[in-house]
């Protein structure tokens, strides 16, 4: 059976046959409608720069956190959605990261953009230790050697409390990024700051898939033997993307552990790592917005039910909803949520196209987006 | 036309996640923070985060005892005709859902005091501190006490080290050469809890620090068997105490068993361990618990009773959480009761000034006391199961006139 | 040596839960390709149904028939009602519809029957074996016993009967399988419903010793997880060593390895797991696919 | 009446239609060669008759209508495929695998006339018995697809249907192949619908050609005229496909 992980799926080979950042990135192939995109992007980044003059404080901190996750998430698109390999353990390192960042800034006292650097720093070392034989492994393999990192994290943080703070882990006497002015205050400067750092992050990533290394990507997904006829050293590219998301996962953590003001253990138990997966999936692990829907769901989601349902059961009815909400995405929505609604948008464009000229009506059918795989008889 | 396509698709899917962005931010307006003070006849809020699923979704019975308290104050014409209204939030155990749900009582609620359960409470202490806010947790965890840096944060339960250090003083009175091997979780409770034996010189020859949700032991009772163990402590709550005990039993493997308070009580272990199993452990109690037959007619347990009845958490009553939960909420009620002013100020002086307070969830002859620690119960009664019941050896010890605590 | 011993056989008794477990994995993963992250906490459900039934005072062995088979069943309809709808090669999607459905399981066992840990007795009895200084729970030869005949029904079933060849040729080839007119529908529902039988075996002997509650089966999955790779997930007989192995070093390690203690100890049984990867990406029993181009 | 009546039958894989409408009727009894370039919908035209992909159209099978059935039950109702790439289960036996074609057999059939097929169909393929016991991942590309015949004549099905059988196969091997199934039509009663790119191979055994271009039959007539259709030499015998030696060089992906 493990030719059934090595040896890449007919749907495969179609889905390379795509432009290699056919979700959201890549190189505009239509200048004008590139830049139509690109100026709604701009509108939604402006709109998102709007929020902190609308909402109370307490958003601000909830969409913070959304951002930071985002980031972390982002980060598991990268190699989920564009290389192929799912791993379980990107939590561990968005845990890394806030660890090594707040302890740059408690105990060496560096200001907030080294220690930024610092966890960035710790997430590639890690990501470059951890990729050395993960990138060798794949599917089930890969899946378990993360599902363990992100297992014995906690238990790490635990047994090495003299320098990780244990239970208590570690705070900052102040906010990691206090605002510089009177006009805003620290929630809204730290919101403004953590939604800049994740356009950035997304630019950065979008360049990066769609250069050259997103074409050896999919090729890499496409199979390794297409990948290796094609001159890709499938290996360094893997540990590339693997070294690379690692620091952004490390980057991300260390902006949620400054969303939050401290790290601890119990932030980062397996099933926070899970989650993070969760996320990517269910948002689209091939799209950067996805990436946002996804950290977006994880984060209000639990909150959302859990407060809306009453009675005394309903931290579990809520974690019921969570669960039904979750699966009834995976399967509605294979290509995630931004998937999902690429698809409708695309149909419903469709279908209008279909009343102004009824000669094009046989395309306009609405085909589920997971037809291309289902031939499979199942 | 297929890229166009593709592009269109693009743009939707931005636009939609801009106005979802925006949607998810619930849209509440930003105004100034309400002011914790609270009008003649406003009602007083107290926000509970809790862990009501997670991996400690089983101490959520902690939260119906103290949802009871404050449902029968409120019965009763509430404080000083001010209603006090309870708002509560799940926090699985999850820190920075703890943080959310907080901000959330302060900024949203108006929270004049934040009541959280466990060692995550630590994650909170910074924001309380800077909104002025009491906080109040039910956790054990040394780092608690630290009222000097935290100022605004307080603990329900006594600090774990005191009571390990009860526990070595009494071995080292009453079996001075035990051989003691120490079970207990694989975090600071543990570290606490050596620092407390090692502070009466007890030094165990086995410690067994299990990941949460570890429950067979049986390669370490193999172990500290063969190390001529005696005497085992145990501060490891469910599933792992009670399961372990039952394999002591049926190895037929009987060790001086001392058990901590917190997990001493029928829910935790002794129902699962079985009663055979338990008999003849010891433990130094503070709180009653409402499943053992010593208080089936006791009258506080049984106002208790009523109050969980009444209001709808009939299921939890047997639970010593709830009833713990219970006496957080009559603590509150007190303090409130004798409080000069309904803020977080008036509050966390009236609870700073118990002295000899009765609580309905404390053992008879304990009472509530106010420290610098933070902490408010320092006296143990020593107790021994008797294969029914917990029965009392000796008097009760205060912590404070045996010099572990100043 | 004794105490060596005595805790080999302790690892060994603890690796038989994570042996069941990971055999359920493997036959659902060989069947659709999927890491059901689920497994564990099938097993939990199952044994609560068992502990449901001597509560409604139905003997234990009766009890624990019908739990098995409504495990059975509900792994029937899982696979039925949810996981047919994700293509097999969806790796990702899969492991994510594991999650949901253990959040969801979790949140529905702790609904109707909470969160307390409950005792449930053991099957049989609560006498100890002695030999030669050495000891045994009538728990763990019990369990010993029970987990290998189950692994011995499911080698017959799947090497000596026409259903286990048809089983195994829709988890192989769902598509040449349908050709020779298999329902693969049907045989994968088959399947699902032959590893949750499996899993609800891993439940029944785990409850005794670790006492019923919705997270009992966790660590275990965790183990059965690190047991499928190291014994490779494609084979019967490896699952089976790897659970029993995985037991062994853990018990091991945190006795002889100074500092992994009773948390870490884990991290010796996967450190061997991980090189034993390295060696032979297979597992140890696992084949390389024999596929001739 | 036709034993295999197809009409207007589209086929697509996700939004790519590769069938266009195609009109086939298959003689009971008769080999029907399917020939056509490669990716002219040869494989996708025996798939769609099996609904093994997203098909519309009708098709109707000893006057049966197909459509609304899944694959196994068309499988059941006695049409035999031979997959491309053989689908024979790598790692089950030679016998396990012949048994396993026993599956649709359409009435409930004793073990005991199974077992006669199994002798039958050893007889016919006496390196069959020979490697009964053996994995069928073990066996040589020309046994791997002997087998896959094999396994699906103990269907006892009415209609064949072949799927590439020279894929892979050196010439001789092939030849050897493709002389058994005049044999085997008139042994088990058999009709064959044969897709296959090498054009002359099966032009050897077949009674009717059927040459698709582009999802469209361009050509439908006695195997004997194909070669004077001048569509034929513009689409597909100009190119070197009829060169047997190219046959061999082909890289197909085969599972």
């Amino acid at each position: 059976m493990s030719a059934q992980i090595a040896v890449p799926n007919r749907s495969d080979h179609r889905e390379a046959v795509r432009p290699p950042s056919a979700p959201n990135g890549g190189p505009p192939v239509r200048p004008a409608a590139a830049r139509v995109s690109f100026w709604l992007g701009v509108v939604a980044a402006l709109l998102a720069a709007v929020v902190p003059f609308v909402v109370s404080d307490y958003d601000l901190f909830n969409l913070s956190r959304v951002a930071a996750v985002a980031i972390g998430v982002a980060s598991l698109n990268l190699l989920t959605g564009f290389s192929g390999q799912v791993s379980l353990g990107q939590g561990a390192i968005f845990g890394i990261g806030g660890y090594a960042a707040m302890m740059s800034m408690r105990f060496i006292e560096m200001p907030a953009w080294a220690a930024l650097l610092v966890a960035i720093a710790v997430g590639g070392v890690v990501g470059l230790v951890i990729g050395l034989p993960a990138t060798r492994m794949g599917g089930f393999n890969l899946g378990l050697l993360t599902i363990v990192i992100a297992a014995l994290f906690p238990v790490l943080l635990y047994r090495f409390s003299d320098f990780t703070g244990g239970q208590a882990g570690v705070t900052l006497s102040a906010p990691a990024l206090p605002s510089p002015t009177e006009a805003l205050t620290d929630a809204q400067w730290l919101y403004l700051v953590v939604l800049a750092l994740l356009l950035a992050t997304i630019a950065f990533l979008n360049r990066l898939v769609g250069r050259r290394t997103g074409r050896a990507l999919s090729l890499i997904r496409a199979g390794r033997i297409l990948a290796v006829s094609s001159g890709v050293d499938t290996h360094l590219v893997k540990l590339q993307l693997f070294v690379i998301s690692s620091m952004i996962a490390a980057f991300g953590g260390a902006i949620f552990a400054f969303v939050l003001g401290l790290v601890v253990p119990e932030s980062y138990p397996l099933i926070f790592s899970i989650t993070i997966l969760v996320a990517s999936v269910v948002g689209g692990s091939r799209s950067w917005v996805g990436a946002i829907l996804g950290a977006a769901l994880v984060v209000y989601l639990p909150s959302i039910t859990s407060s809306v349902i009453p009675g005394e059961a309903s931290a579990y009815l809520a974690q019921l909803v969570f669960a039904v909400v979750l699966g009834v995405c995976v399967i509605v929505a294979p290509n995630g949520i931004a998937g999902g609604i690429r698809r409708l948008a695309i149909w419903m464009r469709r279908r209008s196209r279909a009343r102004r000229s009824p000669r094009t009506a046989p395309t306009a059918s609405p085909m589920p987006e997971t037809t291309p795989d289902r031939e499979e008889p199942r | 036309m297929n890229q166009q396509k593709r592009i269109r698709g693009r743009v939707a899917t931005i636009a939609v996640a801009a106005v979802a962005m925006l949607a998810l931010a619930g849209c509440t307006p930003r105004a100034a923070a309400g002011d914790s003070a609270v009008a003649d006849d406003a009602p007083i809020v107290i926000g509970a985060s809790w862990p009501q699923s997670g991996p400690l979704g089983s101490v959520a019975p902690g939260l119906s005892g103290l949802e009871a308290a404050i449902a029968a104050a409120n019965e009763a014409g509430g404080v000083d005709g001010h209603e006090i209204t309870l708002v509560t939030a799940d926090d699985a155990y999850d820190p920075s859902r703890l943080v959310e749900n907080e901000r959330k009582f302060v900024e949203q609620d108006g929270a004049i005091a934040v009541v959280n359960f466990g060692g995550i409470s630590i994650a909170g202490r910074e924001y309380l501190g800077q909104k002025n806010v009491m906080g109040v947790s039910m956790a054990g965890n040394s780092p608690l006490s630290d009222v000097e840096a935290f100022p605004m944060q307080r603990a329900f339960w006594p600090d774990v080290s005191w009571e390990a250090q009860l526990q070595g003083k009494w071995l080292t009175e009453n079996k001075p050469d035990a051989v003691v091997g120490y079970i207990g979780f694989n975090n600071d409770l543990t570290e606490s809890h050596l620092a407390g034996l090692a502070e009466q010189g007890i030094v165990p020859a086995q410690v067994a620090a299990v990941a949460p949700g570890t429950a067979d032991l049986s390669a370490q009772i193999s172990q500290f068997q063969a190390a001529g163990v005696d005497t085992v402590i145990f501060n490891i709550g469910a599933p792992t105490g009670g399961s372990t005990l039952a394999y002591m039993q049926q190895i037929g493997w009987k060790p001086t068993v001392l058990l901590s308070s917190t997990v001493s009580d029928f829910h935790t272990v002794i129902n699962l361990a079985g009663p055979e199993a338990v008999k003849d452990a010891y433990s130094f109690e503070f709180f009653k618990d409402p499943s053992d037959p010593r208080y089936a007619d006791d009258e506080v347990i049984a106002q208790y009773t009523a109050d969980m009845e009444a209001s709808g958490h009939d299921a939890d009553v047997s639970n010593a959480l709830a009833l713990e939960g219970y006496g957080l909420g009559a603590a509150l009620i007190d303090a409130l009761s004798r409080a000069e002013s309904y803020d977080s100020e008036g509050l966390l002086t009236a609870w700073d000034s118990f002295d000899s307070t009765e609580n309905p969830m404390l053992r008879d002859g304990i009472t509530l006391d106010a420290s610098a620690h933070g902490r408010v119960v320092f006296q143990y009664q020593l107790s021994r199961f008797d294969g029914t019941s917990w029965t009392d050896e000796g008097d009760i010890q205060d912590v404070r006139d045996l010099g572990i605590v100043d | 040596m004794t105490e060596f011993l005595q805790i080999v056989l302790d690892g060994l008794m603890t690796g038989v839960v994570y042996a069941a477990l990971a055999l359920a994995l493997g036959v659902v993963f060989q069947g659709t390709g999927m890491l059901n992250l689920s497994q564990g906490e099938l097993a939990v459900v199952a044994a609560y149904i068992a502990w449901a039934c001597t509560q409604a005072g139905i003997p234990i062995w009766p009890a624990i028939a019908i739990a098995i088979v409504a495990s059975a069943v509900l792994g029937a309809v899982i696979y039925h009602g949810v996981v047919r709808f994700v293509p097999p090669h969806r790796e990702d999607s899969l492991m994510t519809l594991g999650v949901t459905l253990l959040l969801g399981l979790n949140a529905i066992v702790s609904m109707v029957w909470g969160t307390d840990p409950r005792a449930f007795p053991s099957p049989f009895g609560t006498w100890v074996a002695n030999f030669g200084g050495l000891r045994l729970t009538s728990q763990q030869l019990g369990g010993v016993a029970l987990v290998g005949a189950t692994m011995l029904v499911m080698a017959v079933v799947f090497t000596r009967t026409t259903f286990g060849l048809r089983l195994r040729a829709v988890a192989q080839n769902p598509r040449s399988a349908a050709y020779l007119g298999l329902r693969s529908g049907l045989w994968l529902s088959a399947g699902w419903a032959a590893a949750c039988a499996v899993g609800a075996v891993a439940g029944i002997v785990a409850a005794p010793t670790a006492g019923l509650s919705p997270a009992m089966m966790t660590v275990p999955l965790l183990m059965a997880l690190a047991a499928a790779n190291i014994g490779g997930i494609s084979s019967r007989v490896g699952v089976v060593v790897g659970g029993l192995l995985i037991g062994l070093l853990t018990a091991i390690g945190g006795r002889y390895i100074p500092g992994l203690g009773g948390d870490l100890n884990v991290v010796f049984a996967f450190a061997a797991v991980i090189a034993v990867i390295l060696v032979k990406p297979a597992g140890l029993f696992g084949r390389e696919s024999v596929v001739r181009a | 009446m036709s034993l295999l009546e197809i009409q207007n039958l589209r086929a697509r894989y996700g939004r790519v239609e590769v069938l266009h409408g195609v009109d086939l009727n298959v003689e009971e009894g008769s080999i029907v060669a399917l020939l056509g370039a490669n990716g002219a919908g040869k494989s996708t035209l025996l798939r769609a008759i099996c609904r093994a992909v997203d098909t519309s159209g009708s098709c109707r099978f000893d006057g049966v209508d197909l459509s609304g059935r899944s694959t196994a039950a068309i499988a059941h109702l006695g049409i035999g495929h031979v997959p491309e790439g053989r689908g024979t289960f790598a790692d089950f036996t030679v016998e396990e695998n012949l048994r396993l074609g026993a599956v649709s057999r359409t009435r409930a059939r004793s073990r005991r006339e199974t077992d006669a097929d199994l002798e039958l169909v050893y007889e016919t393929f006496p390196v069959l018995r020979e490697f009964r016991r053996r994995q069928a991942g073990a066996l040589s590309g020309g046994q791997a697809q002997m087998l896959a015949v094999a396994r699906a004549l103990l269907g006892r099905p009415r209609l064949l249907l072949v799927d590439e059988p020279s894929l892979g196969l050196a010439p001789l091997t092939a030849r050897d192949l493709f002389d058994r199934f005049t044999g085997l039509r008139d042994e088990w009663a058999l009709t064959v619908l044969l897709a296959e790119q090498n054009a002359k191979l099966s032009l050897t055994i077949a009674d009717r050609a059927v040459l698709l271009s582009r999802g469209r039959v361009v050509h439908d007539g006695p195997s004997g005229d194909l070669a004077t259709v001048d569509a034929v030499h513009a689409d597909y015998l100009g190119a070197s496909e009829f060169d047997l030696s190219h046959a061999d060089a082909r890289t197909k992906e085969t599972r």
